[in-house]
């Protein structure tokens, strides 16, 4: 990759550090998590180092990602809040999903999707903490339908989460440029006008 | 027991009666389930807790502690009225038709004879019967006289109306009754109830009469004798029958046999009086046997020192000047008149009443000596364990020696079970550490002793120098010797008297039974009535042929019983007096035409045909059962309801006379006096009892059971509980005249408030397995409670009944 | 990242292929399940009798050890004989328990000694325990023997000392000592069965 | 041959079914509650024989004690005292423990394959080896058994002695049980037994009485006779209709399928998306444009060196 002084900065390093704190447990999160949810991903827990050591580790790794969410989500939450010209490109989001962008709507530092996307971690986090915590034995005790009710939450709350996860990341794979926007910080001017133009003019104060 | 374990099944009505067979008892108990599933049984239980053995009764119904005499009064009164006895068996078997004395008269709560002074009825000739010029006991046979014995008990019960019994015991009268139809539901020959009983009885000022009372029950029944009968009681501990068979008590020798007083100098009239003649025609009176076997076993002890010459060792016997019983022992203790005591396997200080007493008592020792497993409170009543036992160590002046011994599984022997079975066990595993088992230590000990007599001489030697010790390897005597020795062996070659050409026994095989003793000095024999448990075919008591070929859970080749192998005492009693069984579905031993046989050792001659008119109560020397008791129980002939020594109501309903309130015969010491309290400064009934979890002081040092049963508890009922502002759970202090003690309260339904003489009673239920040591919550001694007062024949303490009160802590 | 469409097919093959040993290779159908080894399959089996009430229920004792020289014998279990008539294998929770009887903490191991005054156990042997105690049973007979009462007659009793018997113990533990007791003359001699 | 000692019916977190091929004797145990005494004889054989034991706790006022299940406890006496519409009373005792259901809870909530058994005599068995300390087997049971240990965090309930019945003996509680109240043996054997009670607990007056086998776990190995079995409530709260709680079943039940297609088919989408779609790259103009920019700035700063 080549470098130009003249990217934008698009996350700075304590946000990207943030994010990748809140993927990496994600990841380890959903690993452990599809053990015990499913058989066929039981052998994962290996990655633990046993499958114990995993279920130890599972809510652990669940409160450092609460919190790190939370501050992320904090972050970044007055950037997704919701305005018209964000209907206007969800409503037009089969088009952009079918690979034509040119009559979408221009957007600012995120766009209507994403928006969505953020919106709708909060919610799972918010589910699969609590409903979590009412599962965790070793520390707290609930009666049990409450806990069964947990379950079924903590279940559902995980898969919608790593839905939007692969959604998400997929995302970040399929437009081209994005990724190094949370490895470096930067992207280009022409993957922020291409994407992001409301975002673009603002930074760069380019009228085009 | 007069019956078995497993014959309980047999029974179509079960009383379980001061006692609690369920949880003392379990798998004893399981024959009582057994009863029910196969005979349809109907399960009774009278107890002032409704216990576990309650759980799963058909009838319960609630009593007032230490008033069963009024209850079984008022039964013995309901059965004679609604003419609900078995008329044939009472007749023939019993003392119905016998006349009393003129002079026998009771008046006021009072028997004839009885002198106020000395607390006693030092005469009791008037309790006697009335004799013929052949010597017979005088009869009528009609039963009209009014000095007959029917006539007579007719008489004294029938003070025990359903009213009178409600009153005193606070049982609901239409509960009383309704326990009095279970019970003569079994009057006829077709239907059997036994009797389950243990401390519940027996811990009372007046429990020798409880427990003649409910004898009396059961022979109006006709229930003595037969399967699924009797008078059964469960013993507490796996050979404290053994131990009491072998007369390990102050005034017996092994067998029942009896040590002389000091008054009877004279070995003949020694014997004479414990050989009584028949009292009726044709009867057996077995004890006339008595010389047999006293000779047999001074020849076991003295071997050849007891000689007909020196009347075998008849002066070596201690006199009695007086029984020396526990609380006679720990009152002498108390006022220094003893310097040294020996407990094995035997915890007093948690046993015994009124600890506060038993700690000064001991520590009046000069040396104490501790054989036991187990760390007991008694080996340590010198440490101070703060609340629990408050002592001053260093001014107790006491050298205490603990010895450790062997348990069950780390010796050999033999134990006597309830049923009279003598069962032997192996040793399965070396005991800890350097522990010994009791025979070697006590081997030890006399072998100590004599050399040291040897050496030094000293006083009265000769016992000690001349007492027979044949042991293979002399500090260890084996278990398999022992056994041997109290079975007994021919010292001569026995002649057989009938045949003088046949040999029965030659010298020094073992004897097969107590047939074969004599008073010749012929036979040796350590405990008469163990004779053919180890016979010349082997160790008997080691049977395990568990057979059942009748059905009937006899397995008369299991193990072996005392005596002579038989199962169930007074058998002949099972069949009707022409020698046919009572019932056919319930036939047990009878007549064939030559001989007696059956399921069972006849306990009879064998060959007394049914026409000669022997009784089948053949001890007795009037060879029947006995309703009027004669001169042989402290308190009269019959037995009367009295109040315990510590009432809640102060007076005895049955009489208005102030010397006969409670037991005019029980064992008070007069320094004790003012250790009893009174119901206006501690008004609640107390009753100690033990739970299922534990075993006495025993198992709170069991991990398992500390773990079944913790911690230390009191039950009371709703109201009380209410009255006192008592929670569930909350921690309360019990105390009586002695001390007190603290526990959980546990408020349950099963403890209700009774209606006694119009005021309102309510009783304390106190579990006595904890104390200062354990695994279990430490906790206070129950015994701490208790009255130091005894039973006035068997001078058992008054555990379960004094009085408390209680307060929130 | 600037991943080209090759590089993402190599991660997506790799990822399926992943997943696929996930789903076959590594996929937990062998977990093995074995009851528990049956813990007295070569342990030695003793008839007993419990110690406790008097049912005195048949008892199996099962130690570690075959008998053999070089092995110390050691109870690792307990239960009911089903052969007994009486309890027919079963047990009460005091008979179920006795294993912990038997290994109580409280089990004495040796023979000890209180001496007057003092607060503590010393450790004796057993041959200081029956010298020390036999020599204060003979110095208190000798001195409080009563041959003849105050009318003369002969009694030959010893009131000054005192023994308990046990309730458990074998019955010929009992007849012994009866035989050592009575013989050296005492009368306050008594057992459990009144209590 | 089988590698396992008893045949094995299910395991959990299996997702293909074990051998089930050879039919082998359902075995039952059958409390009598009607003949229980509440001795604990039960408890104490079942510390013993399994290597088990509880701390010493305290009493709280009643019988029960230990006062509940604990991962050291696999079974304990539950007291009840009842009064009866006639003033009199009831003490109704009823041992608690596993009731290895036909339909169990536990295994089906257990995330760790092999972690619990069922054999197919029907005992319900934890394999502490492949536990995880999870405690969904708590989660999943209708009766409120299984228990976490606080030494190694896995989970334990009565095993039913597998390893007795195993070697053809009958567990430990019910061979100790001095009333019997508890029998052992083919469940078929244990309702013909159950019947001979009813009948004989109707004849005495318990118009109600009846055999406790909830068909909505799929019957139990654990059955109660019961004095009272129009109302099991008396008895310390034993369930009426204990099934599988609806959220359990869903939770182990639809949602597993559903998710992992879910989950599978946002995966697979994305893949077939940019197989088909192409990536979502900057276009052509706007790189172009930004290309001409740097060039012309590039230039300018050339000049502004010189």
């Amino acid at each position: 990759m080549i470098r130009n002084p003249r990217d934008i900065q698009r996350y700075n390093a304590s946000e990207r550090a943030n994010h990748w704190i809140v993927g990496i447990c994600f990841i380890l999160l959903a690993l452990s998590g599809l053990a015990f949810f499913h058989p066929a991903f039981f052998p994962l827990t290996q990655l633990f180092g046993s499958p114990t050591w995993a279920r130890i580790l599972h809510p652990y790794i669940g409160v450092v990602m609460a919190f790190f969410f939370l501050i992320m989500a904090l972050r970044f939450a007055r950037l997704n809040f919701i305005h018209k010209q964000d209907i206007e490109w969800l409503k037009r989001v089969g088009e952009m999903v079918n690979g034509d962008d040119h009559n979408m709507p221009e957007q600012g530092k995120y766009n209507g999707g994403q928006k969505v996307l953020f919106w709708g971690l909060v919610i799972g986090m918010l589910l699969i903490t609590v409903s979590g915590v009412l599962m965790w034995r070793s520390w707290v005790a609930v009666p049990v339908g409450v806990v069964r009710a947990a379950s079924v939450v903590h279940a559902g709350a995980a898969v919608f989460m790593i839905g939007l996860i692969i959604m998400h990341v997929y995302a970040a794979i399929w437009t081209r440029g994005t990724i190094r926007a949370m490895l470096y910080g930067t992207v280009t001017r022409a993957w922020a006008k291409q994407h992001h133009r409301v975002w673009y003019r603002q930074i760069t104060g380019d009228k085009r | 027991m007069t019956n078995t374990w497993s014959d309980i099944k047999n029974a179509d009505v079960v009383l379980i009666m001061g006692g609690n067979a369920a949880e003392a008892h379990p798998c004893g108990f399981k024959w009582v389930i057994e009863a029910k599933k196969l005979n349809k049984a109907k399960l009774v239980v009278v107890d002032p807790r409704f216990t576990r053995s309650a759980a799963v009764a058909d009838y319960y119904a609630p009593i007032r502690t230490g008033t069963d005499i009024a209850f079984l009064g008022g039964v013995i009164n309901y059965l004679l009225t609604n003419d609900k006895i078995q008329h044939e068996y009472v007749k023939a078997y019993t003392d119905f038709t016998f006349l009393v004395d003129e002079r026998f008269a009771f008046e006021n709560g009072l028997y004839s004879g009885y002198n106020a002074d000395k607390r006693a009825y030092d005469d009791r000739s008037s309790w006697q019967y009335q004799r013929g010029e052949d010597g017979y006991v005088v009869t009528d046979p009609t039963m009209q006289d009014p000095r007959c014995v029917y006539q007579l008990l007719k008489k004294h019960y029938s003070r025990y109306t359903p009213d009178v019994v409600s009153n005193i015991c606070g049982t609901p009268e239409d509960q009383f009754l309704k326990v009095c139809e279970y019970i003569a539901s079994t009057s006829g020959t077709d239907r059997v109830m036994t009797i389950m009983y243990a401390l519940g009885w027996t811990q009372h000022s007046q429990g020798s009469q409880i427990i003649r009372t409910g004898a009396m029950v059961q022979l109006l029944l006709g229930n003595i004798g037969v399967k699924g009968g009797g008078m059964n009681a469960l013993r507490g501990h796996s050979n404290i029958q053994g131990l009491t068979d072998l007369g390990l008590m102050t005034n017996l020798l092994p067998g029942y046999m009896t040590l002389p007083g000091e008054r009877e100098t004279d070995y003949g009239a020694y014997i004479a009086r414990r050989a009584p003649k028949p009292m009726r025609p044709n009867q057996m009176s077995y004890w006339q046997n008595y010389e047999k076997f006293h000779v047999s076993l001074m020849k076991s002890w003295y071997g050849k020192a007891a000689t007909a010459e020196n009347n075998w060792c008849f002066d070596w016997l201690p006199k009695l000047d007086k029984p020396h019983d526990i609380l006679q022992v720990f009152e002498d203790m108390y006022n220094g008149k003893l310097n040294g005591y020996f407990c094995q396997g035997f915890n007093p200080l948690a046993a015994f009443p009124n600890k506060s007493k038993l700690n000064v008592a001991l520590a009046k020792l000069k040396y104490l000596v501790i054989m036991d497993p187990l760390a007991t409170e008694t080996s340590e009543f010198w440490k101070n364990y703060g609340d629990l036992n408050n002592v001053d160590t260093a001014s107790i002046q006491t050298t205490v020696f603990r010895l450790p011994t062997t348990c069950f599984a780390e010796e050999s022997g033999s134990l006597v079970n309830s049923a009279r079975w003598l069962q032997w066990h192996w040793k399965g595993a070396e005991p800890p550490g350097e522990a010994k088992p009791d025979t070697e230590i006590m081997g030890s000990l006399h072998l100590h002793l004599r050399e040291l007599y040897e050496k030094e001489g000293g006083t009265f030697p000769d016992p000690i120098l001349n007492l027979d010790w044949p042991y293979k390897r002399p500090h260890e005597p084996s278990s398999e010797e022992l056994a041997m020795e109290f079975n007994g062996k021919a010292l001569v070659d026995l002649v057989d008297p009938a045949d003088p050409t046949k040999i029965i026994r030659k010298a020094g095989e073992q004897l097969d039974g107590f047939a074969q003793l004599r008073a010749d000095g012929s036979t040796a024999c350590g405990c008469w009535i163990y004779a053919g448990c180890w016979t010349q075919a082997g160790n008997q008591m080691a049977r395990r042929d568990n057979a059942d070929p009748y059905g009937d859970g006899q397995t008369q080749k299991w193990a072996w019983a005392w005596p002579a192998n038989r199962r169930i005492l007074y058998n002949r009693a099972s069949a009707d007096p022409s020698g046919k069984p009572w019932d056919s579905r319930r036939r047990l031993v009878w007549w064939n035409g030559k001989q007696w046989g059956g399921d069972d050792v006849p306990d009879f001659a064998p060959a007394s045909a049914p026409e000669v008119g022997m009784g089948p109560f053949i001890m007795n020397p009037e060879g029947i059962a006995r309703f009027f008791a004669r001169d042989m129980m402290a308190e009269g002939p019959f037995p009367e309801h009295y109040e315990p020594t510590e009432t809640p109501i102060g007076v005895n309903p049955m009489n208005d006379n102030p010397a006969a309130v409670y037991n005019p015969a029980a064992r008070i010491f007069k320094g004790d006096l003012p250790n009893f309290g009174t119901s206006a400064e501690f008004p609640y009934a107390a009753t100690t009892y033990r739970l299922t979890e534990h075993f006495h002081y025993w198992t709170k040092h069991v991990n398992i059971n500390a773990v079944l049963q913790p911690e230390q508890f009191v039950e009371i009922g709703e109201g009380l509980a209410h009255e006192k502002g008592i929670a569930n759970g909350d921690r309360v202090q019990v105390s009586s005249k002695r001390g007190y003690i603290r526990a959980v309260a546990l408020v349950t339904k099963r403890i209700r408030a009774l209606k006694v003489n119009g005021q309102t009673v309510h009783q304390v239920g106190i579990p006595i397995h904890w104390g200062f040591m354990g695994q279990a919550k430490a906790g206070y001694i129950a015994n701490t409670l208790a009255p130091f007062v005894g039973d006035a024949n068997t001078q058992t303490p008054e555990s379960k009944s004094f009085l408390v009160n209680i307060e929130k802590v | 990242m600037n991943v080209s469409r090759r590089g993402f097919f190599k991660v997506c093959a790799a990822g399926m292929s992943g997943s696929s040993l996930v789903a076959m290779g590594f996929a937990p159908t062998a977990a093995l399940a074995e009851v528990r080894q049956f813990k007295l399959a070569h342990t030695t089996e003793t008839r007993n009798t419990c110690p406790y009430c008097s049912v005195s229920c048949g008892l199996l004792v099962y130690s570690v050890g075959d008998g053999a020289k070089n092995t110390k014998a050691k109870v690792i279990h307990i239960e009911g004989d089903p052969d007994h008539p009486v309890n027919r294998g079963t047990l009460c929770p005091k008979g179920a328990g006795l294993l912990d009887f038997i290994s109580s903490p409280a089990r004495l191991k040796y023979p000890e000694v209180r001496e007057a005054g003092t607060n503590e156990w010393k450790r004796i042997s057993w041959d200081e325990a029956y010298a020390r105690i036999t020599r204060l049973m003979k110095d208190d007979r000798d001195a409080n023997f009563i041959e003849k009462n105050a009318d003369g007659v002969t009694v030959n009793r010893w009131l000054s000392t005192g023994f308990l018997a046990a309730s458990a113990s074998p019955s010929e533990a009992g007849y012994i000592t009866h035989k050592v007791v009575r013989n050296l003359g005492m009368l306050a001699f008594d057992n459990q069965a009144r209590v | 041959m089988a590698l396992q000692s008893l045949d094995i019916k299910r395991r959990s977190a299996t997702t293909t079914p074990s051998p089930q091929v050879r039919q082998t004797l359902e075995v039952a145990k059958l409390i009598d509650v009607s003949a229980c005494i509440g001795c604990k004889a039960c408890q104490a054989a079942c510390m013993e024989w399994n290597d088990i034991r509880d701390e010493v706790g305290t009493n709280v006022g009643v019988y029960d004690n230990p006062s509940d299940l604990t991962a050291n406890q696999w079974t304990v006496m539950r007291f009840n005292e009842v009064e009866t519409a006639d003033g009199g009373l009831e003490w109704l005792i009823r041992k608690d423990g596993c009731m290895h259901c036909e339909d169990p809870g536990c295994l089906k909530a257990c995330p760790a394959p092999g972690a619990i058994i069922q054999y197919s005599n029907g005992i319900v068995d934890f394999h502490e080896e492949h536990c995880i300390g999870c405690g969904y087997c708590i989660t999943g049971c209708p009766f409120n058994v299984p228990r976490i240990s606080k030494k190694d965090g896995k989970a334990y309930k009565c095993t039913l002695c597998s390893d007795r019945v195993a070697v053809g003996q009958a567990p430990a509680c019910a061979k100790v049980c001095p009333t019997g109240a508890i029998q052992f043996g083919s469940k078929e054997k244990m309702k013909e037994y159950a019947e001979t009670r009813i009948t004989d607990l109707k004849e005495r007056g318990f118009d109600n009485a009846g055999l406790y086998d909830p068909a909505g776990v799929g019957g139990t190995h654990v059955m109660y006779v019961l004095h009272h079995a129009d109302q099991p409530g008396l008895y310390n709260g034993l369930p009426k209709d204990p099934a599988i709680s609806p959220m359990v079943s869903v939770w182990k039940g639809v949602t597993k399928p559903l998710a992992m297609a879910a989950l599978g088919a946002a995966a697979l989408g994305s893949l077939f998306h940019y197989v088909m779609k192409g990536p979502n790259e900057v276009s052509k103009e706007l790189e172009d444009e930004m290309e001409r920019e740097d060039e012309r700035l590039r230039a300018q700063e050339k000049e502004d060196v010189k």
